[in-house]
């Protein structure tokens, strides 16, 4: 007897996890990002070139993302890839940034920011209000 | 000595009601024993399995007093489960199977046998799978006890009865536990050579050590295969006798008791009768429980016809066949007339009329005033109490005419109500016997059926019913067809009584011919020669 | 009766529908990889619940018009999914899980009431789907945004509560077909959805084999006799009920992952009849039904229903009379196969009794029957 | 006195004594919330004259033991066919209003006969093929809507469409043909449509001989007992017929009655839904699957109708949006399962 509600209860406790890891690997988050100058703690960090952006190996938008301009993707999950490809002139110019992050389950929108990412700040990312 | 016993019932007492059914029985049975268990109807057979097996109605109509003690415990079954635990098995007048169920799955209903799979674990044994080899090898196992040759795939609807009773049987003595087996009339719906095998599977059960319990109302098997066997009569132990040492003749005696000379006073003069009214011819009725093989008889002008028998012979199918209300066939004349079967319309405006032994089933509008009641099929069968309006068009009902005839029944009946127009439901059993009486004197019958008209009420109003139905008969001449089980009630009232055997008349005897002839009439001894008519 | 005419009696409903698909298919000049694709959409979205109707059918309690409940249960829960933001497979898997709780409330108070109107379950199964509409309307019109936080503002009503009559549910729409989509003869075929559906025909042939299985039938067969051999025949029959209404909101949520958008207040209404019209198309009666009755009601009720439109049209130049033809075919079927159900048991249980009375005759015409003449008394 | 109290809550029932309340307690925050008690009071009035006959028409039907009349919409049905038939005759007034009615009680004896049939033959599952019945005599209709050769400029589609209208305005016809009848204005608010509630205390009249007849009394006898009407020498099965007839005949009428004062006939899917809150209301008032008397017509088309009408203007002035609908729906179908589930003898 005792038994059978051990399992049931572990059943029941296995099901809620079961749904808040759906919850989480299945949250939509919408990400805007903003190719703009921004102020973290102080510090500012300018935007001074044009992004070519892959956010999970998709690309975002049909071409690059131009200074002081704003693009967006939906994803679902918690964490993901973003590569940055500054581009000058129609041409890639240096390496390729890639940076994985994490979004949390309570955001649905997130924004950014590009030039705190390539900056290497940690606060790349801030929730939208 | 008590332990040499395996079921021991002391002084056991039950009544309905304040209706005592069962008085001070002791019954007491040793493993492997056969008991034959016989009695008239209401004897308190049932009554008296039912304390054993456990059963409902019991403990909701107040219990019992006595003592059981099964294998040596003091046992007290409040349900038929608890008494299935304790290893006593009961083969049902009625089948209890599924019919479109195996064999092997009625033998196994709700004991299957199962193995646990992932999901026992969390929604519970049910959830369990049938285990399906194992299961067909177990029936296959209680088939082979009896001996008897039946298919464990086979589907119950597809089986002759004989079969039906064999897994029936094969259900009870799968359980290992099984002990003591309670079979109720398990013969009674067989063929001969099905019953015989019973009979054998009865005996061999019980060199297994398993003990009996049979009640039947064929006094040869009582005979054949019991080793003791019980008498009960009014909820007495009448009487307990060895087969090697009785005769039917004296079980008979036993079973129907009083000698006439008892209450032979409330009989009247015989009387003469010689013009035939109503002739039955080759009857046959297909009436659930009640089936009718085939019966003739004559019932003269003015006389009480009575038709006596046991309960699931068939006596009751005459009425309701001669009436139409169950399929019947053959032929019935009455006045030289032919009547048209399966036709109640024709029937009521041939002059019969009918007091329906199942009153709220078929006799009463419950839920409608007495005066409706009473006045109701004259008025739909004669037209009586209708006013015509625009020249016959319109049929207005004539209230105040049925409230009179109701007031008038209810004077000369006695019916004790509030006023004509209470709903019937509220009335006692007595007095709404009396309703139905008072509906079918208002259709002014030549010849009145009248089935059962005592079942359920109280001993006074008893002797009120039947007094009426005399008097009726004395002072208008009106022939009676009187139904009863009570052979005590036939015998103080009518000028000659039918004894129906499965089905079939076993014999037309006078009210003054001793009660162990009428007792083997009703078990089926056809050769009662003393004062017996021709019964064919 | 002889046999030809008990078949086609048996199968006049499943006869009829082919007879009308012979007869509209050509006027409705489909190609036939449309009309092959267009059923093969039909029979993923719908057969799942279908489905669902099977076990009540099996513990005697006839068709379910109660897996309107189940369907609400299901809708409730992509109400909140999408309020929520889960897309894709994990939104599909836990709109499941959170609509199984509120299947399961649903389908007991379902089964209660149905106990307590035992040889009616039928009509008070559809009666109950048009009382709990109200309910839902209730909660989901006047409760959702009020009692239930809901802050998703493009789902809600611009008054601020209640939510609004159509939802896309683009977040999770097919998203369980295309997880893996095969391409035969250019022919679409969802796999994933279609394990999904073998997965429960499996669980059907299971349960049948089980213990509470085996109770089901017993209690469809016999309440009485399930009862005296110790069943919990009231329990049992709302397991029933739940376990149907659970997949009903299962086969809801299917069915609206295919669709891609939610009538919060129409998308259940018409389901119970669409399902069952189907079931009873396929060959099932009240008493019985398989899931081969499933799959061929599927198959012949939605053909007929992609086709009649067009074929109305044709006919008498009115699409119009199409879409009344397959409404009346809808509840036509389910009147007709009904009143033929209680129409058959009646006389089938009339010859029974006859032939039982013949049986006993023949039994008593043997010698020293008692002296009666039986041969005169032939049938 | 507990026991006297919960006597008295057994025999009203405890559903119907809370919608009783409910509905008392409408007419007392009415004022309260800027809605009209007379105004209120006229729109029950006339929505109780549009609808009684088709509630009286479940009576015959609930007395013979066929239960809830759930195939109502066949009479419907068949009034509409004779409305639009006497439109499509061009006959007005007095006239045109009983030539539809004559023509739809031929197609109502017509329909209810072949129900009838059906209904006897699948004898305790009446009311659940009755309701598909129902359901597929409205769709059927549809499809005949659209290709009777109807001709009437007044019914047909404006744009040269085929088939009838969805609604047809009886206006010119015999648009409030008794509700006019003999008005009576009670002040500014209350006008009582007289006609229509003096032809439903004739209807109700007849229905009340009837049952004081032969026949109508072998009817009721059928219906508490069909083995005793039986063994009384009745055609149980006739009289099943004669009382389905009857219920189709009051159906027709019935819905005819409803046209003249709502004015329009509605067609298509409109008649789908039609018997269940006519159901719903004389259950309220007090009748059950089995058993029913005329008063319980009149209380119940009064206490279904007044939440009706109650429900949208009070509730939506107290809580600012419409729930009326969804308390409708609530109220007329709870209630029908609370008769379902009642417990009752069940014959076959």
């Amino acid at each position: 007897m005792l038994k059978k509600w051990v399992i049931r209860c572990g059943l029941v406790v296995v099901l809620i996890i079961l749904g808040v890891f759906l919850y989480i690997v299945g949250k939509e988050h919408v990400i805007f990002i903003d190719n703009k100058d921004i102020t973290i703690d102080g510090v500012t960090h300018s935007a001074t070139a044009a992004y070519e952006i892959w956010i999970d190996g998709k690309q975002v938008g049909r071409s690059a993302l131009a200074v002081g301009k704003r693009n967006s993707a939906s994803v679902a999950g918690p964490s993901h890839v973003i590569e940055l490809q500054a581009i000058q002139d129609k041409e890639p110019v240096g390496e390729k940034i890639v940076k994985e992050f994490r979004i949390s389950a309570r955001d649905y929108q997130v924004i950014l920011n590009i030039p705190a990412l390539v900056a290497g700040s940690d606060l790349f990312l801030s929730a939208a209000e | 000595m008590s332990e040499t016993y395996l079921l021991r019932m002391e002084n056991i007492s039950k009544d309905f009601y304040g209706n005592k059914v069962l008085e001070n029985v002791n019954l007491n049975v040793k493993p492997g024993e056969i008991v034959g268990l016989v009695g008239e109807n209401g004897a308190g057979k049932s009554t008296l399995m039912n304390i054993l097996f456990g059963s409902e109605t019991i403990h909701e109509t107040g219990g019992f007093s006595g003592k059981i003690i099964f294998d040596g415990q003091e046992r007290m079954f409040t349900s038929s489960f608890d008494a299935l635990e304790a290893g006593i098995g009961m083969v049902h007048q009625e089948f209890v199977l599924i019919p479109g169920f195996t064999a092997t799955e009625n033998i196994m209903l709700n004991r299957e046998i199962t193995r646990k799979n992932l999901l026992t674990e969390v929604f519970g044994e049910r959830m369990n799978t049938l285990d399906w080899p194992k299961m067909r090898s177990r029936a296959l196992q209680a088939i082979e006890t009896l001996e008897v040759n039946l298919n464990p795939d086979m589907l119950v609807k597809d089986m002759p009865v004989g079969h039906r009773q064999f897994t029936e049987i094969a259900r009870e003595i799968d359980r290992e536990t099984t002990k003591l087996l309670i079979l109720d009339e398990p013969t009674a719906v067989l063929t001969e050579t099905e019953a015989k095998v019973v009979l054998n599977i009865i005996k061999k059960l019980s060199q297994k050590g398993i003990a009996i319990l049979f009640i039947t109302h064929r006094l040869q098997e009582i005979l054949d295969v019991c080793d003791t066997i019980v008498v009960l009569r009014d909820g007495k132990i009448q009487k307990i006798l060895k087969p090697m040492e009785t005769n039917a003749q004296e079980i008979a005696q036993y079973m129907v008791g009083r000698e006439l000379s008892e209450q032979k006073s409330s009989v009247w003069e015989e009387r003469e009768f010689h013009e035939v009214i109503l002739q039955v011819n080759d009857l046959w009725v297909d009436m659930p429980g009640e089936r009718v093989n085939g019966v003739s008889f004559e019932v003269y002008k003015g006389e009480i016809f009575g038709i006596g028998g046991l309960t699931g012979q068939g006596k009751l199918g005459i009425a309701n066949g001669v009436m139409g209300l169950y399929p019947s066939e053959g032929q019935v004349t009455i006045r030289g007339q032919a009547l048209k079967l399966n036709s109640p319309k024709d029937a009521l405006n041939a002059g019969l009329a009918f007091v329906s032994e199942d009153r709220r089933g078929i006799g009463l509008l419950l839920d409608q005033p007495l005066s409706w009641n009473i006045a109701f099929t004259t008025m739909q069968v004669k037209e009586q109490f209708i006013k015509k309006l625009l020249g016959g068009l319109i049929k207005w009902r004539d209230d105040e005419a049925i409230a009179k005839l109701a007031r008038d029944y209810i004077k000369k009946l006695s019916i004790k109500c509030v006023d004509e127009n209470q709903l019937v439901c509220e009335l006692s059993g007595g007095n709404q016997q009396k309703v139905c009486l008072a509906k079918a004197f208002a259709m002014n019958p030549e010849i009145l059926f009248v089935s059962e008209p005592t079942r359920g009420i109280d001993v006074g109003a008893k002797k009120l019913v039947l007094d009426t139905l005399r008097q009726y008969n004395e002072e208008y001449g009106v022939t009676i067809v009187m139904t009863s089980s009570e052979l005590e009630e036939l015998r103080s009232i009518c000028d000659r009584i039918a004894i129906v055997n499965e089905g079939r008349i076993a014999g037309i005897l006078p009210p003054t011919a001793p009660a162990a002839d009428f007792g083997l009439l009703m078990l089926g001894k056809t050769d009662v020669k003393e004062g017996v008519e021709s019964a064919s | 009766m002889n046999p030809i005419k008990k078949w086609l009696i048996d199968y006049s409903v499943p006869i009829m529908f082919i007879l009308i698909i012979i007869f509209a298919t050509p006027l409705a000049g489909y190609s036939m990889s449309f009309l092959a694709n267009e059923i093969m959409t039909r029979m993923s979205r719908n057969t799942f619940l279908v489905l669902s109707l099977i076990i009540p059918v099996i513990a005697g309690m006839g068709m379910n018009f109660g897996i309107v409940l189940g369907a609400m249960a299901g809708e409730i829960a992509l109400i909140l999914i999408t309020d929520w933001h889960i897309v894709g497979v994990p939104g599909v898997v836990l709109a499941m899980l959170i609509s199984t709780p509120i299947a399961i409330i649903f389908g007991y108070f379902s089964g209660a009431i149905l106990n307590k109107a035992k040889g009616r379950e039928m009509v008070t199964s559809l009666m109950l789907g048009f009382f709990m509409n109200g309910v839902y309307q209730l909660f989901v019109l006047y409760g959702m945004g009020k009692v239930v936080p809901i802050t998703n503002k493009s789902i809600l009503l611009s008054r601020g509560y209640g939510i609004r009559n159509a939802i896309s549910l683009d977040g999770i729409r097919q998203s369980l077909d295309n997880v893996i989509k095969v391409n035969i003869w250019g022919i679409q075929i969802p796999v994933m959805t279609w394990l999904v559906i073998t997965a429960l025909c499996l669980f059907i042939m299971w349960f049948r084999k089980t213990k509470l299985g085996q109770d089901m039938r017993t209690i469809g067969q016999d309440m009485e006799v399930a009862r005296a051999s110790g069943i919990d025949v009231d329990r049992t029959r709302i397991i029933s009920i739940i376990i149907s209404t659970v997949l009903a909101s299962y086969g809801m949520i299917i069915y609206l992952q295919n669709i891609g958008t939610l009538n919060t207040y129409n998308s259940h209404e018409q389901i119970g009849f669409f399902c069952i019209a189907a079931l009873l198309v396929g060959g099932a009666s009240v008493s019985k039904a398989t899931i081969p009755n499933a799959f061929i009601g599927v198959i012949l009720f939605h053909t007929v229903f992609v086709v009649s439109p067009r074929a109305g049209k044709e006919l008498i130049g009115d699409a119009q009379l199409g879409e009344y033809f397959r409404v009346f075919i809808t509840y036509g079927v389910i009147a007709f196969s009904l009143a033929l159900y209680a129409w058959k048991r009646k006389v089938e249980q009339e010859n029974e009794r006859r032939s039982a009375l013949g049986l006993h005759r023949a039994s008593l015409q043997k010698p020293g029957g008692g002296g009666i003449n039986v041969e005169k008394m032939g049938n | 006195m507990l026991v006297k109290i919960q006597r008295i809550l057994g025999t009203i029932g405890l559903p119907r004594l809370l919608i009783a309340l409910f509905l008392l307690s409408l007419f007392v925050i009415a004022p309260f919330v800027n809605v009209r008690v007379d105004t209120s009071i006229n729109d029950l009035i006339i929505r109780f004259g549009m609808n009684a006959v088709l509630v009286l028409s479940l009576v015959p039907m609930i007395k013979s033991g066929c239960g809830l009349n759930f195939g109502l919409q066949l009479g419907v049905i068949a009034g509409l066919l004779g409305s639009v038939i006497s439109l499509e005759l061009k006959l007005r007034g007095f006239v045109g209003f009983f030539t539809a009615i004559s023509i739809s009680i031929v197609l109502a004896v017509i329909l209810g006969w072949l129900y009838g049939q059906l209904l006897n033959r699948i004898k305790g599952d009446e009311m659940v093929v009755a309701t598909y019945v129902g359901f597929s005599a409205v769709s059927f209709m549809c499809i005949m809507w659209l290709i009777l050769p109807f001709k009437s400029p007044d019914m047909i589609w404006a744009y040269g469409g085929q088939g009838l209208r969805t609604t047809i305005s009886t206006e010119g016809y015999w648009y409030h043909i008794l509700d006019d009848f003999l008005r009576i204005n009670l002040g500014s608010h209350i006008a009582v449509p007289t006609g229509t509630i003096l032809f439903f205390a004739l209807l109700a009249l007849i229905m009340w001989a009837f049952f004081r007849t032969k026949a109508g009394t072998a009817m009721e006898a059928v219906g508490s007992n069909p083995d005793y009407a039986r063994s009384c020498g009745i055609n149980v099965n006739r009289v099943r017929t004669q009382s389905v007839i009857l219920s189709t005949v009051f159906a027709a009428i019935g819905i005819i009655v409803y046209e003249q004062s709502f004015g329009f006939i509605q067609l298509y899917n409109a008649p789908l839904m039609m018997s269940f809150p006519a159901i719903a209301a004389i259950l309220l008032g007090g009748a059950s699957v089995t058993k029913v008397k005329m008063w319980h017509v009149v209380v119940g088309t009064i206490l279904f109708q007044g939440i009706l009408t109650m429900t949208p203007s009070v509730i939506n002035n107290l809580i600012e949006s419409d729930m009326s609908e969804t308390i409708r729906i609530i109220i007329s179908n709870g209630m029908i399962i609370y008769a379902l589930t009642r417990k009752m003898k069940v014959r076959t």
